[in-house]
């Protein structure tokens, strides 16, 4: 990997806004109490203090997203309409300043979705390739906090492309991608190899603070064991209120929806987020619904992160830990007591 | 093009069919001349008439909103007027709370005998919106004013500006 | 779907100031329209056949006719392409002629507007379903409202076409106006020589069922199947006993109230029977004169009624009357000569009405038919009639001519001189209107041969002296000012609707105008219609009507009822109510609001559901926009209809 | 004996014949309590009463209709019940409904607002204690204590019925009514002295970060349409999925109007959110011009009918428009 580098707090709107000059910058803000991505303003300060109330995910995968427009046009009467599609696939180049590990580790769950040779998505694919991720390594830990529970850790570099960990005065950064590495030219910079040890210190401390994470191994297994168990489901759901608070918070969550929505002879395709927790999602055109409960629906949230993703995908958990869905849960679903009560139960 | 740029703005009216739609008929019948802006859309009853598609119409663009049914107490169906006069009345209220100059929808009742009624009442709130002028829109707030407004509120703490 | 677009030019009604062509060119750029063209009278015989053969030539699926009002022609065009093969309710209308080329000329915006309004009428159409009509019985059986000459008329043409009737009046007997006339114009016969055998018609068809003294007390149902309930006020009389001796009036102690068939300008007994003529000739007490109401005792009637039929303890009883149509036919009430102090009217007992006169020129009047003035008794010699007295005068807020005072006014100065060969009749009149057969030779005759002297111009003041009345007033034409002596004032005081009229028609679910006449369908198509389907209007209810109007109405009314009765079963208005039971909560919001108890509750797998009652619906939408969920949607008026009318006034 | 524990006596002798009672528990920390269904007697014994109890628990009995089930509700609660009672979405014979006087609940946003002054977070919590008058929050080491009437829920600060308006088993004594607090109303009162433009920048600045999740609606105990909410059908199709102010807002408006004369002001909306809009606003506008119309508080009378639902045929205070 290349040279460490340093960042003080004071050089930051240096480099911030040598980045933003080149292309899209999303910084998290405060806004109305919560902190979200938005394009950087100089005039706002950017908050990198606690995680952000939503992850990064609309950088790469907007909450709606045209795929294309169409227009049908007509010459006279009688004449077949003749249809004209603009496609949206291209992605402006954006970095994306001061995730915590955990939000850029969700796109690893998208990656092989939508990356995959099966079906590729020339969207995802775009927008994934044009963005750069800059991720600020934990020096706290929340109590819904438990990346450490699904293989990560308060400063795993997957899924980004610079690493900065706080130290004294500013970050150590650390390229952890080739892609993030043209970064790191900025003349705000300095050579950061004198903080490394530093750094090293805050990463193995913030990582001791998470404790250790309870054995989880066997939710795979566990929670298909659980499938038919609809009181077990019942029993887990019964305070759900059905909402996509936890889906639409969550890194790794990538389902959508598409619709089209017209007007006179044009109109546009629509990309938008889904929620399984909701009982559209698996709505069918007949007006039946195989998971017609709230515990139905709980039950694949849980089963997919927990046991199916992981089977097709080398065991890879479809969670990064970042305990969103916890936190930000109206009634405080805990999806880690969920995944303990299958594995226990499927010891006992 | 929808309305004429420059001349007319976008009015759109709700007419009940028995007694304005019957209205707006009997003062074109009477030649009573009356501004262009608007477009009636006609529905059975003014208790047809959701609150909420006033709202949508307010809120996907239009400069004004106009509903009208019978009078209280003449309604073809009996009650539906008086249903609507009180939903109305509550979405009257609601708009200004949501940034939108309650001025841009006004209700009234016009039977279908009252043509000159009808001119009156068209010609008024045409002329009403005309000196609103065009409707501000939530996806173009003014950036200056947006900051502003963005300002006030995280001096003020997390929700609202108090 | 493939829709045609058909813009009309109604002549030069709609292209005078609306580029039809351009309309219909700019059409084919909208969504699923294939053919578009302009047209010169669409509502045309060959302007129908257009549009049929469009519709088989280019297979079109749907119709959207741009031309005048949906409510002149929607149901022309819809039965032309019903006759092309589609559904009917596959039909739009954008009404630019009423709402577009008569209210304003600049071409520019008018052609702007008529194309916005084909927009939404084709975006609606694209959302429309074919709709098909279910079936419903008739209960064969017709209430007329108000028994004056309009509803006799009605009611015997409807009995005599086999139907039954039930004959609703408020009085206690039937007659209404007429039946307090003396003589009718132009003809001058009597007027109970001609009413009278009618009346007695009434009462003795086997197919009319008559409540006198009775009012409604209110309606529930819809066409076919009202369901009308009827408050039989109480007489104080079982009218199955009553023999109609009159030995209960001539005993009555309680002789000197004001009688109301006598206009009030004569006394009668607390228990009465109004006129000898009446149907039903049943006595009924005033209970606000009797003694045995208001000083709680006398009983004089109980003592002589020979059958025994007098029940102070009658109370007023609810009758339900199912019935398939109504026809009101309440008629009209005097414009309240009070009202206008500066001619004296309630100052002065010599300053009466023009019905007032009738009463006394009646035979059966409270003075035998001699005109002897209400003061003293005296005939007089100099009497002055003065019209237009709350008639076309916009201070009064009666702008309205009542129609038929100028004739009965040249009557009554005929009948005047007939009574008292010396006497001399003044009118002052604004104009005459005398249009009517013989009408107008009829005034010329007054004047002519009776002498009676007209007036044209208003009066100023009515005051007295001595014994005497001066009418003071303008002469127009001589341009002078008149001062007339007078022993008698006769007002022509105009015609309003009947008191009450408002309230029934908030029951019958129809319209009134301002001044209480109920609102016909049509001016001039649906004269006795109304917007109320089976409720039609006969007689001066829907506005002044003389005699001959009047009952040309009533069997106007009639041919109406019969013609809808001539079918075992009618077809419902589709354009109602359906509720997705996937999407239905049971909350029954729907049910609480409906106003004509058209959705009721069911079960469906265990759950609370809403049903709508398909020939009770009425297709008013409150149901609609009152679910939250969208669950009830109202047919041809549904949510995403509206919707895609506001999205295309406010995208494109 | 307590209220909690005459609480968890009464439920449990109540428990044979009910498929649950709806109650609160611990969460997943000590800031955080979550709704808890009591099925056994364990359960029961995990019962929690008092401040951090800031669900409202009626939003769960429609979905368990033609079930008995038994619910413990603070003062606010009950109206929910109330009104569902009103409108026939619940069967007062299936429902058994435990209560106590409620001192008031805390709202978590100002919790975390005190704690974020205090210089550490709501994320590292260990613990918290309240006594009725402050809560003491220990979090990241430090203890802050914060007096109940500066973090309380708004609606607490104005609350008119700390004691249930409707409960088969009332435990302990009464809660007395609490004077009102003016900055109860003070989102209100901001709205009201903005100026209309400055309140659509208001709006427009607030839906920007919604995100769509309908927890506000899902929170909402009168949301009752539930999975068939015309936000996300297409027959009727009132909304698109397009991630725009606009529909956004209308969404609100949607939840608002459909609200008006049935909301009771349980503030679940608000609480719920994630991305902290102040979406109760609205529908606290809306309750006060009911009340200015036509004289009328919901969830008071299970006998009433709501305003919206029906008319008289004279509007005392509505004055129309003369033209």
């Amino acid at each position: 990997m290349a040279a460490v580098k340093y960042i003080s707090r004071e050089k930051l709107p240096e480099w911030l806004k040598a980045l933003a000059a080149e292309r899209r910058l999303l910084v998290p803000v405060e806004e109305g109490g919560a902190v979200v991505f938005r394009a950087y303003d100089p005039a706002k300060a950017p908050v990198f203090g606690s995680d952000a109330t939503a992850p990064p995910k609309g950088s790469v995968f907007p909450a709606s997203k045209e795929l294309f427009s169409y227009t049908y046009g007509k010459e006279g009467e009688d004449a077949k309409p003749t249809l004209t599609l603009d496609p949206k696939t291209t992605a402006e180049p954006t970095v994306v300043f001061g995730s915590k590990p955990c939000g850029a580790r969700g796109f690893l769950i998208f990656d092989r979705v939508y990356m995959g040779k099966k079906f590729p998505d020339p969207y995802y694919i775009a927008a994934r390739e044009a963005t750069v991720f800059v991720t600020m390594a934990c020096d706290t830990v929340e109590n819904t906090c438990f990346c450490h529970w699904v293989g990560s850790g308060p400063a795993d570099p997957a899924g980004s492309d610079l690493l900065l960990t706080p130290v004294a005065g500013g970050w150590l950064v650390e390229a952890v991608s080739a892609k993030g590495e043209p970064l790191l030219a900025s003349p705000a910079l300095t050579d950061g190899a004198a903080k490394a040890a530093e750094a090293e210190e805050v990463k193995a401390k913030t990582r001791a603070a998470l404790g250790e994470a309870p054995d989880i191994s066997t939710s795979k297994e566990a929670l298909l064991a659980r499938f038919d168990d609809m009181d077990f489901w019942r029993d887990q759901s019964d305070k759900c209120i059905s909402c996509g608070a936890c889906t639409y918070l969550c890194p790794t969550c990538y389902c959508f929806s598409i619709t089209d929505e017209g007007s006179g002879m044009s109109g546009k395709r629509l990309r938008s987020w889904d929620a399984c927790m909701h009982f559209q999602f698996t709505l069918e055109a007949s007006g039946h619904n195989p998971r017609p409960t709230k515990a139905h629906r709980l039950k694949n949230r849980v089963g997919h992160k927990f046991s199916y993703y992981p089977t097709l995908h080398d065991g890879l958990i479809a969670c990064c830990g970042c305990g969103r869905c916890v936190k930000s849960c109206p009634v405080s679903v805990d999806i880690r007591e969920i995944v303990q009560n299958a594995v226990a139960k499927a010891k006992a | 093009m929808p309305v004429l740029t420059g001349k007319e703005l976008r009015i759109v009216g709700f007419l009940c069919n028995w007694c304005s739609y019957g209205g707006a008929d009997t003062a074109g019948v009477g030649r009573f001349n009356q501004p262009t802006d608007l477009r009636i859309i006609r529905v059975p009853c003014s208790g047809r008439i959701d609150p909420l598609f006033i709202a949508k119409t307010l809120i996907n663009g239009a400069d004004g909103v106009l509903v009208s049914g019978c009078h209280p107490r003449d309604c073809h169906y009996a009650e539906g007027n008086f249903y609507a006069r009180r939903r109305l009345e509550v979405l009257k209220r609601f708009l200004p709370i949501l940034g939108i100059d309650p001025g841009r929808f006004d209700y009234t009742w016009v039977s279908a005998s009252e043509g000159q009624r009808w001119q009156k009442v068209v010609t008024a709130f045409t002329e009403q919106i005309h000196t609103l002028g065009p409707a501000p829109r939530f996806d173009a707030v003014a950036p200056e004013l947006l900051a502003k407004v963005a300002g006030a509120i995280s001096q003020g703490g997390n929700r609202v500006a108090a | 779907m493939r829709i045609g677009v058909f813009v009309c030019h109604c002549g030069s009604n709609i292209e005078g100031t609306v580029d039809t062509a351009a309309v219909a060119k700019a059409t084919l750029e909208f969504p699923e329209v294939v053919y578009a063209t302009d047209t010169m009278y669409a509502c045309s015989e060959p302007g129908q056949d257009g549009i049929i053969q469009a519709i088989k030539e280019k297979n079109l699926t749907g119709v959207v006719v741009a031309s005048c009002t949906p409510r002149m022609h929607e149901p022309t065009f819809r039965k032309a392409v019903e006759r092309a093969g589609l559904n009917r309710f596959m039909f739009e209308m954008a009404n630019i002629r009423e709402h577009v080329s008569w209210i304003g000329k600049n071409r520019e915006a008018n052609t702007n507007k008529s194309l916005d309004l084909v927009r939404i009428a084709v975006e609606k159409l694209r959302r429309d379903a074919p709709l098909i009509p279910s079936k419903f019985s008739v209960n064969k059986r017709v209430m007329i409202i108000g028994g004056g000459v309009a509803g006799i008329q009605a009611a015997l043409d409807c009995a005599d076409g086999g139907l039954q009737v039930v004959l609703v009046e408020r009085e206690s007997t039937i007659g209404g106006k007429m039946a307090k006339l003396d003589k009718t114009f132009p003809t001058v016969d009597c007027s109970s020589c001609i009413l009278g055998p009618k009346m007695v018609d009434v009462a003795q068809h086997p197919n009319i069922t008559l409540h006198a003294y009775s009012e409604v007390d209110s309606i529930g149902g819809y066409v076919g199947n009202f369901q009308v309930k009827v408050k039989k006020k109480a007489t104080y009389v079982d009218w199955e006993l009553c023999t109609g001796c009159g030995a209960c009036i001539e005993k009555c102690p309680s002789k000197k109230n004001p009688d109301a068939f006598n206009e009030k300008i004569g006394p009668c007994t607390s228990i009465n029977i109004p006129f000898p003529q009446a149907i039903p000739k049943k006595a009924y007490i005033d209970a606000t004169t009797c003694r045995q109401f208001v000083k709680g005792k006398c009983g004089v009637c109980a003592k002589v009624c020979p059958t025994g039929a007098i029940r102070y303890d009658m109370t007023d009883e609810i009758v339900t009357e199912d019935v398939g149509a109504i026809v009101a036919a309440t008629g009209y009430d005097l414009f309240d000569i009070k009202k206008i102090p500066e001619y004296g009217s309630g100052t002065y007992p010599d300053v009466i009405t023009g019905l007032q006169y009738e009463r006394l020129l009646s035979a059966s009047g409270p003075t035998g038919g001699h005109i002897k003035r209400p003061s003293d008794g005296k005939e007089p010699k100099n009497i002055v009639f003065i019209q237009c007295v709350g008639s076309r005068d916009k201070s009064l807020d009666r702008p309205y001519c009542s129609g038929f005072c100028c004739m009965y006014t040249a009557k009554q100065t005929i009948l005047t001189k007939d009574h008292i060969p010396d006497s001399q009749s003044y009118v002052f009149y604004m104009d005459i209107r005398s249009p009517g057969k013989m009408y107008d030779e009829f005034t010329r005759r007054a004047m002519e041969e009776y002498g009676a002297r007209y007036i044209r111009g208003r009066v100023a003041m009515v005051y007295p002296k001595g014994d005497k009345l001066m009418v003071r007033g303008a002469d127009t034409l001589a341009g002078t000012q008149v001062e007339i002596e007078a022993d008698l004032v006769v007002l022509a005081a105009g015609a309003e609707a009947a008191k009450g009229a408002p309230q029934l028609a908030e029951k019958l679910r129809i319209s009134y105008d301002k001044y209480g006449f109920f609102m016909e369908s049509h001016p001039k198509l649906k004269p006795v219609e109304t917007n109320t389907a089976g409720v039609y209007l006969a007689g001066s209810c829907q506005g002044p009507k003389d005699i001959p109007q009047s009952v040309g109405q009533g069997s106007a009314a009639a041919a109406k009822v019969l013609a809808l009765f001539s079918k075992d079963m009618l077809e419902s208005d589709p354009q109602i109510s359906r509720v997705d039971i996937k999407r239905c909560v049971g909350c029954g919001k729907c049910i609480m609001t409906c106003p004509f108890k058209a959705i009721k509750e069911v079960e469906f797998r265990g759950q609370k559901k809403a049903e709508v009652i398909e020939t009770v619906c009425q297709g008013c939408g409150i149901c609609t926009s009152t679910c939250p969920q969208g669950a009830i949607q109202l047919s041809h008026f549904t949510d995403n209809q509206i919707l895609a009318e506001v999205n295309a006034l406010c995208q494109s | 004996m307590s209220r909690l524990e005459e609480l968890k006596t009464r439920i449990k002798e109540a428990l044979p014949g009910l498929e649950c009672v709806i109650g609160w528990q611990k969460g997943y920390d000590a800031l955080h309590n979550t709704p808890l269904f009591m099925r056994s007697a364990e359960d029961v014994d995990k019962l929690e009463w008092g401040a951090l109890n800031v669900h409202n628990p009626a939003v769960y009995l429609p979905t368990m209709a033609g079930k008995k089930v038994g619910v413990v509700v603070k003062g606010c609660d009950s109206r929910s019940v109330v009104e569902l009672l009103q409108e026939n979405l619940i069967n007062r014979d299936n429902i058994v409904i435990f209560a106590a006087g409620c001192d008031g609940v805390v709202d978590l946003t100002k919790v975390k607002a005190k704690l974020a002054a205090a210089g550490t977070g709501a994320g590292v919590v260990t613990a918290v204690s309240a006594d009725g008058k402050t809560v003491s929050v220990t979090a990241g080491g430090k203890t802050v204590a914060m007096p109940m009437a500066e973090v309380a829920a708004d609606k607490c600060l104005r609350c008119q019925y700390p004691n249930a308006v409707l409960a088969d088993t009332f435990v302990g004594t009464p809660a007395p009514q609490p004077t009102p607090v003016p900055s109860a109303n003070a989102d209100l009162d901001a709205l009201d002295a903005m100026s209309v433009p400055d309140r659509m920048a208001f709006w427009r600045y607030h839906m920007d970060r919604c995100i769509r999740c309908y927890a506000c609606r899902n929170a909402c105990p009168m949301c009752v349409c539930r999975d068939h909410c015309i936000a996300q059908s297409r027959e009727p199709h009132w909304l698109s999925q397009d991630d725009s102010v606009t529909e956004k807002l209308m969404f609100q408006v949607v939840h608002a109007m459909h609200l008006a004369g049935r909301c009771t002001e349980c503030g679940e909306c608000q609480r719920a959110c994630p991305m902290d809009i102040p979406v109760l606003a609205l529908k606290k506008h809306l309750n006060r011009t009911i009340h200015d119309l036509f004289d009328y508080q919901a969830g008071v009378d299970a006998a009433a009918i709501p305003p919206l639902l029906q008319f008289k045929t004279e509007e005392v205070n509505i004055k129309e428009r003369s033209w």
